[in-house]
């Protein structure tokens, strides 16, 4: 019988300080046995649970995309005790990963339709993972028109900030990277994410929308998405829960009858519509 | 730890000993520039106060395998604060009666009040404080072990 | 039906509809034999579904803290000095809570009771210091006197030292009782064998923390065992972090224990939770010379000190 | 497979031949407490269910899934290990049918259609569960309204029923059957014992008192029931104490810890509880259930509708009646199914 909670060892291979409060650190893993990384094979919108072997485990969505091979990638921000314990681990360390979780974004169903995407804050993690993937030479032929909005407080708040300017750079998809406030040095956009949406106007008729962000965005997010004409099953959202087992038994991550870990995190606007707001 | 080492001859406790920073801490620093010889079994805390010691911190010493513990203030009077280790003396006598009662041998807790010009009295206390507990020997009762369950 | 029973219902009617609490915390009757439920009348109608028995084991004072509301709360003697020790706390305003007192002789412990037929007891009838419990094929009257818990059996507080109305007259008080004379035996035991003691005592403890939910006094917004970074003790059912949960646990309950018995009354094994707090309410009384929850005016001795205070133990 | 009989006399040799092949446990009373504790041949028979269930056979309160060195020195520092699975074949002789259908209601939790969780199957499919028919059912017990019944064969290996004088053995499975040929000396039982046990049965079905209906609770929405105003009245009372999800049988979340000890770190889980505000507790200090009322709506939505809906139908709750008979406040869940059932 296969030990679903038996993490994979890897390693540190790299440690990236991602935001000006240092709050924010990426994590690139190695797999220490190769077969392993076969094993672990994901799709965009999953996570893995990263296990500090003393301190616990901690769900993060895998930021990085099945197109990169040789490692994965987590950006993580520091908040309690296993999240602290991962910002004092140095490169070369060894932790565990188990994965991968969940039920990833629905990337065959939005084959043919316009997509986009809307994040805020650190949340862009596994919408990394999704542009990535469909801007890979292999998918991006599937899609149609490809919309990204993305938020943060300040520029040094922003993740990922190289590789987006190179997606500005592309013609393929459509980029809108904005900050809440005007900034010193900052000659982009300056606004919320819901009013750039907005602006942004998204056709919806063949489109599929994925929006992850802090509560406070998804709030307001919604009404402009319903405003630009997009139904409650077009509209993707991915939760979080508190989770230790991630596989559907442990039982603490429950909203109403679904598992948050195993039945999502992913779920339409629709379905949620029909679940208790306990996330 | 083999049995030899549980022999009281040999048996070197360890012993934490949190000790305030407006006294007891001076003691020790001004025993240790006198040259005046203690044992060296006494792994020092430092503390604001003795006010500020919580019972958990005593029993947390024993939980991680300290075989005595040692708590010393300010003489009554003379807090810092005022008033920090008349309250902190209510709290480490009901304590210790606690211990006492369920069971941790006596020996093992002590508590002292050494101003920092006593670093002669520090230097005797410590040393009082480890025959103490090396006479009770290797402290099991409430140390954590790894864990014990199926 | 019990006479207080019908004086309970009057004052809380009068209560309610004088519009001088929102609400009035008692008992009604349970589902099970032997056992009542809280009851929180807000209207005369409910009201009239308050009953007093020797069921009333719940300390309604943990109801209290953090209410909003205007409460008048029944309180036998060691409730009412939990509501005190509220109120000195400032866990609630005394203006805002209505003690009801009624004098108790004592609430029954169903485990006695059901050491005979157990849960096969269908229904159990009081009258008159009796108790006539019966089930299929069986029916047998016991005196109340004799399956009271130990707490009742040595109460010295049984009439509410404080209160706003009380529901019939005082009763005698307990005199010539030894509170502590099985505390005392242990003490004069060897120290490992007192620690032996202890460690099966808690050996059946399933960490549910009813113990701790059910006592007026844990009230804090995060208990210590809920606590990480650091985290004090591990979750698990190894006998040191049950034995520790314990010791602290009774700890800080230490010049504020009523020895109510909430926490044995809500134990789903059984532990004998008493036997830790009762040491350190023996040792308060003979060293501060101090009871909890007798008095408004008086501080918790360890919010207090005197100068002259014992220190025979340290050096 | 075929009905045994066994003199109520030659129950002890019986169990004694068994543990031969079996670490073999039952019914025993222990400190006045009914537990289910290793046999060498007397167990008891008329017996109100024990206090806790027997959930912890396999499903221990504190358990060690993966251990690790911590030592930094090591070369395979932090990195976890398995521990060799337990797989001792155990007989558990008397457990009551409730407490078997909690099996059955745990084997689908701990198996969903990706995973299985290994502990808890390891030791299951390791042990041959003798199960003992309720002749004489208790004032709290319910299980004929939640598809249980004092006679209930789910989750059994073997069901015994007490005659009286004989014992007759039902085998129910394979191992169940293996069982009984390893114990060897048992007659064939007859058409009058099989009468026996029917009139049994019926009687036995017949003293359950209580009966709740379930079946409005299976056509309501999720939303419909969530939102119903009777949890805020069931919540002004409760304690959330969790002494329900403690004593449950069917009751099965758990949390994961990870504790260090030298150099020898563990992984280990615990029993945990839908009624700790810790439970559901972000990181961020955002609580998704953060008052009573939704800790103890949780607990009666996941066993009556959330387990139904997502298990083919079965109730997570077995009537056993404990936490009716343990809630410090008398919470009873056969008045809440009422209100969610009304």
């Amino acid at each position: 019988m296969k030990n679903p909670y038996l993490p994979y060892p890897v390693r540190i291979d790299k440690i990236i300080v991602e935001t000006e409060d240092k709050n924010l650190r990426s994590f690139r893993l190695v797999f220490i046995n190769p077969e392993d990384e076969k094993a672990f094979a994901y799709t965009p919108g999953q996570f893995a649970e990263l296990s500090l072997a003393g301190y616990g485990e901690i769900p993060i969505g895998i930021a990085s995309s099945p197109t990169e091979k040789g490692h994965i990638f987590f950006t993580v921000n520091k908040v309690g005790s296993v999240s602290s314990a991962l910002h004092n681990m140095k490169e070369g360390d060894i932790m565990g990963v188990r994965g991968p979780l969940g039920n990833a974004y629905p990337l065959e169903s939005m084959e043919g339709r316009d997509i986009v995407i809307v994040a805020g804050g650190f949340a862009v993690t596994t919408l990394r993972s999704t542009v990535t993937w469909m801007l890979h030479p292999d998918n991006r032929a599937k899609y149609g028109k490809i919309y990204f909005i993305y938020g943060a407080r300040t520029p040094g708040m922003l993740l990922y900030r190289d590789e987006m300017q190179k997606w500005q750079e592309r013609d393929d998809i459509e980029t809108y990277i904005t900050i809440d406030r005007e900034y010193p040095g900052w000659d982009g956009l300056v606004g919320m994410v819901p009013a750039v949406l907005e602006q942004a106007n998204p056709p919806s008729a063949n489109a599929t929308a994925v929006v992850c962000g802090p509560p406070v965005m998804i709030r307001f997010t919604q009404p402009v998405l319903e405003k630009l004409g997009f139904a409650d099953d077009q509209v993707v959202l991915s939760l979080e829960n508190r989770m230790k087992c991630g596989i559907g038994i442990c039982g603490r991550c429950n909203v109403g009858p679904e598992y948050v870990c195993k039945d999502g995190p992913v779920f339409t606007k629709a379905q949620l519509n029909e679940l208790p707001k306990e996330y | 730890m083999t049995a030899e080492d549980k022999t009281n001859e040999t048996f070197q406790p360890r012993i934490v000993t949190f000790l305030c920073n407006w006294c007891s801490y001076g003691a020790a620093d001004l025993a240790g520039v006198s040259r005046m010889p203690y044992p060296p079994n006494i792994r020092v805390i430092r503390i604001p106060c003795t006010g500020r010691m919580s019972p958990k911190f005593i029993l947390e010493a024993f939980r991680r395998g300290a075989d005595g513990v040692w708590v010393s203030g300010c003489h009554p009077g003379d807090c810092h604060y005022i008033a920090g280790n008349y309250y902190a003396r209510r709290k480490f006598t009901l304590f210790r009666d606690l211990m006492n009662y369920v069971g941790l041998e006596p020996g093992r807790l002590h508590f002292s009040w050494i101003s920092s010009a006593e670093g002669e009295k520090f230097a005797r206390v410590a040393t009082e404080v480890v025959e103490a507990v090396r006479a009770v020997g290797p402290s099991d009762r409430f140390a954590k072990q790894r864990i014990e369950v199926a | 039906m019990d006479k207080r029973t019908e004086k309970i219902r009057e004052i809380a009617k009068r209560l309610l509809s004088e519009d001088r609490v929102d609400v009035v915390l008692g008992y009604g009757p349970g589902t099970v034999p032997l056992r009542n439920a809280p009851l929180f009348a807000r209207t005369p109608e409910e009201a009239d579904k308050l009953i007093w028995d020797s069921n009333c084991r719940i300390n309604l004072a943990n109801f209290l803290p953090r209410t909003k509301e205007r409460v008048a709360v029944l309180a036998k003697g060691c409730d009412a000095r939990n509501i005190v020790n509220h109120v000195v706390e400032h866990q609630i305003k005394r203006d805002q809570v209505y003690i009801v007192g009624v004098p108790c002789q004592g609430m029954l412990d169903p485990e006695k009771v059901q050491q005979r037929e157990g849960r096969f007891i269908e229904s159990a009838v009081e009258s008159d210091g009796d108790l006539t419990v019966s089930g299929p094929g069986f029916e047998t009257t016991l005196k109340l006197a004799d399956v009271l818990r130990q707490n009742c059996q040595t109460c010295v507080h049984r009439n509410p030292p404080v209160y706003d109305e009380l529901v019939g007259e005082p009763v005698p008080e307990q005199t010539d009782i030894d509170r502590y004379a099985d505390i005392n035996d242990l003490l004069g035991k060897p120290d490992g064998e007192r620690y032996a003691y202890f460690q099966n005592l808690v050996k059946d403890c399933i960490r549910c923390y009813a113990c701790r939910d059910a006592c007026p006094l844990c009230y804090c917004h995060v208990c210590f065992v809920d606590e990480h970074m650091p985290q004090w003790l591990g979750k698990s059912v190894d006998p040191h972090d049950v034995l520790t949960y314990h010791i602290l646990r009774a700890f800080h309950c230490a010049g504020r224990c009523t020895d109510c018995g909430a926490c044995e009354a809500a134990c789903p094994v059984n532990i004998k939770l008493r036997q830790f707090t009762r040491l350190l309410e023996k040792d308060i009384q003979e060293r501060y010379g101090y009871e909890a929850g007798m008095s408004l005016e008086t501080l918790p001795p360890l919010t207090v000190y005197r100068p002259d205070d014992p220190q025979e133990f340290i050096k | 497979m075929a009905d045994m009989i066994l003199k109520k006399n030659a129950l002890g040799d019986f169990l004694k031949s068994l543990s031969g092949s079996y670490e073999t446990f039952g019914p025993k009373q222990e400190d006045g407490e009914v537990k289910f504790a290793p046999v060498d041949g007397e167990v008891l028979l008329d017996y109100q269910n024990s206090r806790l269930s027997p959930k912890n056979f396999f499903f221990p309160q504190s358990e060690r899934m993966l251990e690790f060195s911590a030592d930094p020195a090591a070369e395979d520092a932090f990195v976890m290990k398995e521990r060799p699975a337990a797989k001792q074949a155990r007989l558990l002789f008397g457990i009551r049918p409730c407490d078997a259908k909690a099996f059955a209601v745990l084997d689908k939790i701990y198996r969903n259609d990706q995973y299985t969780d290994n502990y808890w199957f390891d030791k299951r499919e390791a042990a041959t569960l003798i199960g003992l028919a309720c002749n004489r059912p208790c004032a709290t017990c319910f299980c004929t309204s939640v598809g249980c019944g004092p006679f209930h064969e789910e989750g059994l290996d073997v069901l015994a029923v007490d005659l009286g004088e004989d014992i007759l053995l039902k085998p129910l499975t394979d191992k169940g059957q293996k069982a009984l040929d390893a114990a060897g000396g048992l007659a064939a039982a007859d058409g009058k014992a099989a009468a026996s046990v029917e009139k049994l049965k019926g009687e036995a079905e017949a003293a359950i008192q209580s009966k709740v209906a379930v079946d409005k609770v299976a056509e309501r929405s999720v939303m419909e029931l969530y939102e119903a105003d009777h949890w805020a009245k069931v919540a002004q009372r409760c304690l959330n104490c969790g002494v329900c999800t403690y004593v449950c049988p069917t009751c099965h979340c758990f949390d994961i810890q990870d504790e260090v000890s030298g150099t020898a770190g563990d992984r280990i889980r615990n029993w945990d509880s839908c009624m700790s505000w810790l439970f559901t507790m972000h990181g961020t200090g955002h609580n998704p259930r953060p008052d009573k009322t939704s800790r103890v709506r949780q607990r009666f939505m996941h066993k009556f509708k959330y387990i139904p809906l997502k298990r083919g139908g079965d109730i997570g709750c077995v009537g056993c009646g404990r936490c009716v008979a343990q809630c410090p406040v008398n919470i009873d869940v056969r008045d809440v199914v009422r209100d969610m059932n009304a």
